[in-house]
């Protein structure tokens, strides 16, 4: 008997623990094994045992934002493992923001569009079978070849985003190949400045850009100057010198906003104001400044126009900035309106002149947080008001880009005709012949068919539905449309909408020519290759579109020397090249070196034979010219008069041009100051606040948006390690949060953490409360860049898109939407 | 010839439990498997998906495991520790209770060790302790001290048992091969009783430091870092007077059940549970006063990072577990053990519940907060347990149950040879103590010698008095 | 030997979190999801603090980015009961993750919390893992991971020193987050060679350390704002 | 069976379980190489240097096995009447790379630099890999253990660097 119980315990046991170790030998803990890191890197251990993979460092672009930064990409084998700065690139130096560090998740984005698609079912039902490329070219092709030969090229539209250098010729070429006026830029004006409240002052085509690294103090006017430049990284550079250069004064940084953002927290010093009332304050410091006479009078006697009052050459009067400022802007009404205290208008004025040079700041613009042109007016008026342009540390104008063209071509007669229709978009006529483009109004023409239908709409690197202050228009728009191709590259909401995907590949694919300045105003030229062959079965839009024309055959496909990319690039270097000007990137010891020769008179670049140029360039990173002469004014100022206009000469013509109705529209938001013509009144910086602050009991409380830094851009979000940084400031990331203040949120009766419906009279969406200090009370931040409806599992569905309760107006001169402060309401609800 | 009836009398009640069970008992260990078996589930969960499926996050890196830990480790303290002070005070009343006592100990250390391997992220390397262990680390002085204290508890519970055993060996009809084994061939000659006793006196003595360096240790887990409100001198005597409080107080919780459910009253009387009731008390007093200069200490110093974790306990997020412990430790305990009419069995028993519950909230209320509150500012300090470590929590307790209820199916949980013992030889000998206490004029003066003669006179002395 | 060391000039910084994403790139740092946010188990090693103080509108919110401080008297290290935590003797803190048993005892004695547990197996989606770098594991469950200054990249560039027989330049060894700060707000060098930059740098009347009264002597050193 | 050995047979049974589980754990199954290479003819008497087939172990951070191309380099034409030999043509006629099985292995999270130990150091291959090279067929398992003691204890030695973080990541 004790022998048997004996046993069986034996067995009970044995069985017991074999069982374990063979349930651990088989994975049953998946965790214990200590093979995780292999499976990770399984990709990697086939080639181990032979021969490791080969890495290098390949220079290119990153081509996520406006920026133009060179970048380094750590290849191994045949994988992107990093993404660096390129140290010898003269925008970033080697530098990099979070997002171009995030390029790799935008490359290896698993839920990337894989190859071309043709849509199944209804449009937006989100149905899409995989096609060939040769199929899906050769339909396209097709429907092009057929609409051509109909004598309606011009029902052809394209609508791409901002667009510069390669990408952009190529657009261009193949619309005036094909012979349609309708190729519309969601351009952005940022990177050339070509902002028209400095067109309407300055002239500067190529743009204007302020030279913070130089410059002793920075008066900024909600201008998001560390969260949403638009080229973030120069900016931090210069903005590391301006701090902490080797100048002999530390520079000093003032800020004005209602939310103590990043800039207000780096500031030396934060002023809160009432939301949208920064033209104003602009405006009462140039009061101080004129009325304590501290302003530069030789540059307003000789550079300016409009500061005193002034008589035309046909003898009519108008009045001047001087009248404008004494006789509307009187201190105490700024002080009541913008909420900052007397005695600190005062101050800030006293201290920007003191501390010259220094600039004055607004939002260089960017669509959020309406700094309408006239409040950008105002505050560019206080740079005129103490001299401050073409100057060191001051406003400089961007130098003329060289030519980069694709080698010439002559269209047909078809293309001519097609060419000579008006454009569906209306720009360049009328109320916006001040704009070259004018995507606001894509919705409205297209369903109004004025002044014709589109039958064939082209989507490239934009998300007009996602942006769109009214989606379900512009879908219906897109719906009228009986084919839409998008060459995007993730599955975003306009996306849904098209017929057909030709997926783009990303900028780490494909060559491109790009193009852009230093903060300094020099010109560069970068060129990016592809670092890694592409990651799905997807083509560059460049060749795309080439391929298209090769479809149609000629005469549009003779447009095109080559159907590859890397042709192109390299055709295009070669009037660089003739142009013997400027040179390869370099060290910064390099340039001071060219910088001194060319300064005495030396040409700095002998004809060295185009291969060497080339092979010079792509391992650089890029050309640039590194040497500026602040001395031309004729490009600097650029008005009508050739002086910086305080009363705009180019608004007076604008205004006069316009007839009838247009004319009344246009005028029609401008108040007029007593005594004062209306029209003279549009031509000058009137700033105004805006939305008025009345005792408002249903939305008590001012609704401020903001751009989420990090996000900025709203497009590619699908990045989590973007997403998971995007609000530190008050711990809060993947979700839309509300900014309240403390007080403000007791009185609400809300706590930290709670969530709200924040309630716009234009709808609703859900976030999260987080009382913030440095929101002022009664007003709420909201962040811009969240909610997108698809696009991605780290992007669709995080948040909410705050843009569907803003309220939208169209800009006088552009038209372009801007989405404006509201009043909005909070009312608890539950998670 | 009395004596002899006593004796049988003895075996037989305190056998019974072993001998006889009924419906009762088989219901109560199918539900307690039950709940261990959950407990074991939830751990295989853990196990196969990581420790993520637990409440804990960062900066709250420890919670419900470690809180168990040093919450049973202190429970530990109430066998050995107060079985070994009886002892040595020659406490006479202990006779029926340091059975039960020492069998809470050994069981309940298993799992303090348990609750640190279910907090390990990989408990499949643990042997890298062994391996690599570096003895700067006070989880090493843990790991050290709990392994001699688990080995000299499980003997010193052992050798009182070695008797009793025997006894089993020789009535009992089951499991005799096991009783057998574990008798250890012992026959009951006074050699070996000599032997037994001195072997006794040596572990209490021997236990009762190393019991005090368990929880003094333990407390160095935290009091070692330099975290607000865990960097405390008295953190050592703090842990240990806390797990004498909690140990006594689940020792009369497990006495009290004991006697209920074996019909025990003759054997754990009322004077049993009013003198660990007043011990009890003493101990209220004592705990009480560490925690009021713990928290007066860091208040009146009041360090910013200090108060912040001061601040969360006392009217902050941890606002509930910190005023329960207050009730449970000090009020309640406070209002029944310091009244005679109140210090029943039953007003003990709710006493010791609710220090048990407020003992538990205190070692909470320890390793949490300071957690929950960093030095560097962060937002989301909180921590609620996930099911996994609720039902972890259950499991342990279950089956600390299931394990104390299957020892008393397997040995007496009163010891019988120490009752014996105590009707034997203990009054006398208590007698002849209580004469050396006194002086000795005027005290009845025996021609022997008082401390070897008074056992076989006991009666006649009794008789004289 | 030299004493590995960081300098951050807060003057500089523009708090663009470019370091935070050059680490996570860097470092193989497992991607973090609404799910882990919320539970509060993302990983960063280096993180940017805001500390926000007095009240509207004299607000001030400062931020901080907060890599290791690389302590020279470690906190974490003395608690470690398996040695997988240890300090180098060029003052690099490292955590060697094969042989952590994630105890989290590290984690809790740490006064900047900067070191961070996998409470779940890091996986990344299909295609994702193909940018992870070669020369740093992926850490299992269970461990815990810690900024490290990118010690990888310190043993290659000496890898490639001795064999090529020069000394270890200055440049040859830079964390990633110290390479990408657009701001040129971080310094990265020797704090043992008194001509080095971070040395002249500490030196600074403004520099100071984070919670210097816990004597710690952190390595990564702080350049406040102002004047 | 006496009383006695009752407990003597339990923890028989306990240590046996605990040997069969950790040898479930544990086990490592032999390698088979796909070619019966002799290294012992090649680098004794063809006195050709180690570094000739496996390549980078001086000038890079990794050793490699050799590649069909390397064996190519001699056995395009057939050397011996060895079926061995006529695999490696085989492997080339099909474009293929030999499926070399690796013996001696640093795990993942060890950086391990082969010439810093050969260039810099000038360590001889048979530190680590033993006897290699007189091997005349291939071992089914690694001649030499690669264990952490063993970098330690030469380390010491030749009072290289012991910081963890030298050579873990």
């Amino acid at each position: 008997m004790k022998k048997d119980i004996l046993r069986r315990d034996f067995i009970k046991i044995l069985s017991g623990t074999t069982t374990f170790g063979l349930a651990y030998r088989y994975g049953l803990f998946p965790h214990l094994i200590s093979g995780p890191v292999r499976d990770a890197l399984a990709l990697e251990n086939d080639d181990i045992s032979l021969r490791p993979p080969e890495e290098k460092w390949e220079t290119s672009i990153c081509q996520q934002c406006q920026g133009g930064c060179g970048i380094l990409v750590r290849v191994y084998g045949d994988r992107a493992v990093k993404i660096d700065g390129n140290p010898l690139h003269p925008i970033n130096r080697g530098r990099l923001c979070a997002r171009g560090q995030s390029g790799l998740q935008y490359l290896y984005d698993p839920d990337r569009i894989k190859g071309p698609m043709a849509r199944e079912g209804a449009r937006g039902e989100g149905k899409w079978k995989p096609i060939s490329w040769d199929q899906a070219l050769a339909e396209l092709g097709d429907k092009l070849k057929t609409l051509r030969n109909q004598g309606k090229s011009h029902a052809l539209a394209m609508l791409t985003g901002p667009q510069r250098g390669l990408a952009k010729n190529v657009s261009d070429r193949f619309m005036e190949a094909y012979g349609s006026p309708n190729l519309i830029r969601n351009q952005s004006d940022r990177p050339s400045g070509k902002t028209p409240a400095f067109h309407l002052m300055q002239g500067s085509d190529a743009g204007i850009t302020y030279d913070i690294e130089d410059t002793n103090y920075i008066l900024s006017f909600n201008s998001g100057l560390l969260e949403d430049h638009w080229s973030s990284v120069q900016l931090s550079r210069a903005y590391g010198k301006f701090r902490r250069g080797n100048k002999d004064e530390r520079g000093k940084l003032v800020h004005i906003e209602p939310r103590l953002s990043v800039t207000g927290a780096k500031a030396d010093q934060w002023v809160p104001i009432n939301p949208g009332t920064e033209g104003v304050l602009a405006m009462g410091i140039a009061s101080v400044i004129i009325i304590e006479r501290r302003y530069d009078e030789e540059f307003i006697d000789e550079r300016t126009l409009g500061f005193e009052d002034w008589t035309d050459e046909k003898g009519a009067s108008h009045p001047g900035f001087k009248t404008l400022v004494i006789q509307e802007y009187p201190l105490e009404k700024v002080a009541k309106v913008t909420g900052v205290p007397r005695d600190m208008i005062m101050s800030l004025a006293r201290e920007f002149v003191h501390h010259q040079p220094g600039v004055a700041i607004g939002n260089d613009g960017e669509w959020i947080g309406n700094q309408g042109i006239y409040n950008r007016m105002a505050i560019h008026a206080l740079n005129g008001l103490v001299g401050n342009i073409q100057k060191k540390g001051g406003i400089l104008s961007n130098a003329r880009l060289p030519e980069i063209p694709l080698p010439p071509f002559s269209p047909d007669p078809v293309s001519a005709k097609g060419r000579s229709m008006p454009r569906i978009d209306g720009a360049g006529r009328s109320r916006y012949s001040l704009v070259q483009d004018a995507p606001e109004n894509l919705a409205e023409q297209i369903l109004k068919k004025q002044p014709y239908p589109i039958e064939i709409l082209l989507i490239h690197g934009a998300n007009p539905v996602y942006e769109s202050p009214e989606p379900d228009r512009l879908v219906s728009a897109l719906n009228q449309i009986p084919t839409v191709v998008s060459f995007s590259s993730s599955m975003d909401e306009t996306t849904r909408y098209a017929d057909i995907i030709l997926p783009d590949s990303i900028y780490l694919e494909k060559w491109q020519l790009d193009t852009s300045y230093t903060l300094k105003g020099n010109p560069l030229v970068s060129v990016a290759k592809p670092v890694v062959a592409p990651t799905y079965d997807t083509r560059d839009t460049s060749e795309i579109l080439i391929a298209l024309a090769g479809v149609m055959g000629k005469p549009v496909s003779s447009a095109f020397p080559s159907a590859k990319s890397e042709d192109l690039v390299k055709a295009s270097l070669h009037p660089l090249h003739a142009s013997a000007s400027g040179e390869a990137f370099g060290a910064q010891l390099e340039e001071l070196w060219t910088k001194l020769l060319e300064q005495s008179g030396w040409k700095v670049r002998s004809q060295e034979p185009f291969d060497k140029f080339l092979a010079d360039v792509q391992e650089r990173g890029g050309w640039w010219d590194p040497v500026y002469y602040p001395w031309e004014w004729e490009r600097a100022l650029s008005t009508p008069s050739g002086k910086f206009e305080f009363y705009s000469l180019t608004a007076r013509k604008y205004f006069s041009d316009l007839k009838g109705m247009d004319k009344d529209l246009a005028l029609q938001k401008i108040p007029s100051p007593v005594g004062m013509d209306k029209l003279d009144a549009a031509c000058l910086p009137l700033a105004d606040p805006g939305v008025s602050k009345e005792n408002d009991t249903l939305y008590n409380l001012e609704l401020n948006p903001y751009v989420i830094p990090i996000l900025s851009g709203l497009n590619q979000t699908n990045q989590p390690w973007l997403q998971d940084i995007s609000g530190f400031h008050v711990y809060q990331e993947w979700h839309t949060w509300v900014e309240v203040n403390p007080e403000t949120a007791d009185k609400i009766g809300i706590q930290n953490g709670d969530w709200v419906w924040v309630e716009s009279p234009k709808g609703k969406i859900k976030a999260q409360t987080r009382l913030f200090k440095g929101a002022m009370p009664d007003v709420i931040n909201l962040p811009v860049g969240l909610g997108h409806a698809s696009g991605g599992r780290w992007t669709t569905g995080i948040g909410e898109n705050v843009l569907k309760i803003l309220l939208a107006e169209k800009e006088p001169f552009s038209g372009k939407v801007h989405f404006q402060r509201s009043r909005a309401r909070l009312t608890k609800t539950n998670a | 010839m009395d004596l002899k009836k006593a004796f049988e009398h003895d075996e037989k009640t305190l056998l019974k439990p072993i001998l006889e069970s009924n419906r009762n008992y088989y219901i109560t260990v199918c539900l307690l498997s039950l709940v261990v078996a959950w407990g074991f589930f939830a751990y295989f969960h853990q196990l196969r998906n990581g420790l993520g499926v637990t409440g804990l996050n960062r900066p709250v890196y420890w919670g419900f495991y470690i809180t168990n830990f040093v919450f049973f480790i202190g429970i530990s303290h109430a066998g050995t520790l107060i079985s070994a002070i009886l002892r040595i005070a020659q406490a006479e009343w202990r006779r029926a209770i340091t059975r039960s006592a020492e069998v809470i100990t050994v069981m309940v250390i298993f799992f303090g060790v348990a609750s640190i391997l279910m907090d390990l992220g990989r408990p499949d390397r643990i042997m890298n302790i062994i391996k690599f262990g570096r003895f700067e680390s006070p989880l090493l002085w843990d790991v050290t001290s709990i392994t001699i204290y688990l080995t000299a508890s499980t003997v010193y519970l052992f050798l009182p048992l070695i008797p009793d055993i025997a006894l089993m060996r020789d009535k009992a009809n089951k499991r005799k091969w096991l009783y057998t084994v574990l008798a250890l061939g012992w026959t009951g000659t006074p050699r070996q009783f000599h032997r037994l006793e001195t072997a006794i006196s040596v572990m209490a003595i021997l236990v009762i430091p190393v019991a005090v360096s368990v929880h003094t240790v333990v407390s160095f887990v935290f009091a070692m870092t330099i975290q607000p409100m865990w960097h405390s001198a008295i953190f050592g005597p703090y842990f240990v007077v806390g797990a004498i409080y909690s140990g006594i107080a689940a020792l009369i919780i497990a006495m009290a059940l004991i006697r209920w459910v074996y019909h025990l009253e003759d054997y754990l009387k009322d004077i049993h549970f009013n003198n660990l009731g007043t011990l009890l008390f003493v101990m209220t007093l004592l705990w009480s006063y560490f925690t009021f200069s713990e928290y007066l200490t860091t208040f009146y110093g009041a360090e910013p990072s200090h108060m912040q974790v001061f601040w969360a306990k006392f009217n902050g997020e941890f606002r509930f577990e910190f005023w329960g412990m207050i009730l449970c430790c000090l009020v309640i305990p406070g209002i029944f053990l310091s009244n005679r009419k109140l210090r029943t069995i039953k007003g003990c028993v709710f006493a010791s519940a609710a220090i048990t519950i407020g003992m538990w909230l205190e070692r909470f209320i320890i390793v949490v907060p300071t957690l929950a509150n960093p030095r560097l500012p962060y937002d989301r300090g909180v921590y609620h347990p996930s099911w996994v470590e609720l039902s972890l929590l259950a499991g342990c307790f279950a089956f600390f149950i299931l394990l104390y209820v299957l020892f008393t199916k397997f040995f007496p949980i009163v010891s019988i040879w120490e009752i014996q013992e105590g009707r034997k030889h203990a009054v006398a000998e208590v007698a002849g103590r209580v004469r050396s206490y006194l002086p000795d004029a005027y005290n009845i003066k025996n021609d022997v010698d008082v401390e070897t003669k008074t056992f076989t006179n006991a009666e006649t002395f009794i008789g004289n008095t | 030997m030299a004493k590995w060391g960081m300098v951050i000039d807060l003057d500089k910084c523009t708090a663009c979190q470019a370091c935070v994403v050059a680490c996570q790139a860097e470092n193989n740092v497992p991607i973090s999801n609404p799910e882990t946010a919320k539970a509060g188990r993302s990983i960063h090693w280096l993180e940017m603090i805001p500390f926000v103080d007095d009240e509207y509108p004299h607000v001030r919110m400062r931020l901080l980015p907060r890599p290791c401080m690389h302590c020279e008297n470690p906190p974490c290290i003395k608690v470690c009961p398996v040695g997988a935590t240890q300090i180098s003797s060029e003052g690099i803190v490292g955590q060697i993750n094969a042989r952590c048993i994630g105890c989290r005892y590290c984690t809790t004695a740490c006064p900047y919390t900067v070191k961070y547990f996998n409470w779940f197996k890091p996986e990344w989606p299909k295609g994702m893992e193909r940018y992870l770098n070669p020369d740093v594991t992926v850490r299992y469950n269970g461990v815990v991971e810690k900024c490290t200054f990118c010690h990888h990249r310190l043993q290659k560039a000496r890898d490639l020193a001795q064999y090529e027989h020069r000394e270890l330049g200055p440049d040859d060894y830079i964390p990633a987050c110290v390479q990408t700060c657009p701001a040129e707000a971080m310094y990265f060098g020797d704090l043992g060679n008194p001509k080095s930059t971070v040395s002249i740098l500490s030196q600074s009347k403004r520099a100071f350390l984070l919670m210097e009264d816990l004597g710690t002597h952190p390595k990564v050193i702080y350049l406040s704002e102002g004047v | 069976m006496t009383r006695r050995s009752v407990p003597a047979m339990i923890c028989c049974a306990f240590l046996s379980a605990m040997a069969i589980s950790l040898f479930c754990i544990s086990s490592v199954q032999a390698i088979e190489q796909p070619i019966q290479y002799n290294h012992y003819k090649h680098t004794q008497k063809l006195e050709i240097e180690c570094v000739m087939c496996h390549q980078g172990v001086k000038d890079g951070v990794r050793a490699t096995l050799p590649s069909v191309e390397i064996c190519m380099g001699c056995h395009s034409e057939p050397q011996t009447n060895s079926p061995e030999e006529e695999k490696i043509r085989k492997f080339a006629s099909k474009n293929e790379e030999i499926p070399w099985k690796r013996l001696f292995e640093v795990p993942n999270h060890v950086f391990f630099s082969h010439r810093r130990h050969v260039s810099v150091a000038g360590l001889d291959c048979t530190k680590c890999h033993g006897d290699m090279a007189f091997r005349k067929t291939p071992p089914s398992k690694a001649p030499m253990k690669i264990s952490m003691n063993a970098c330690l204890s030469c380390h010491r030695k030749l009072h290289a660097k012991t910081d963890c973080v030298s050579c873990h990541r």
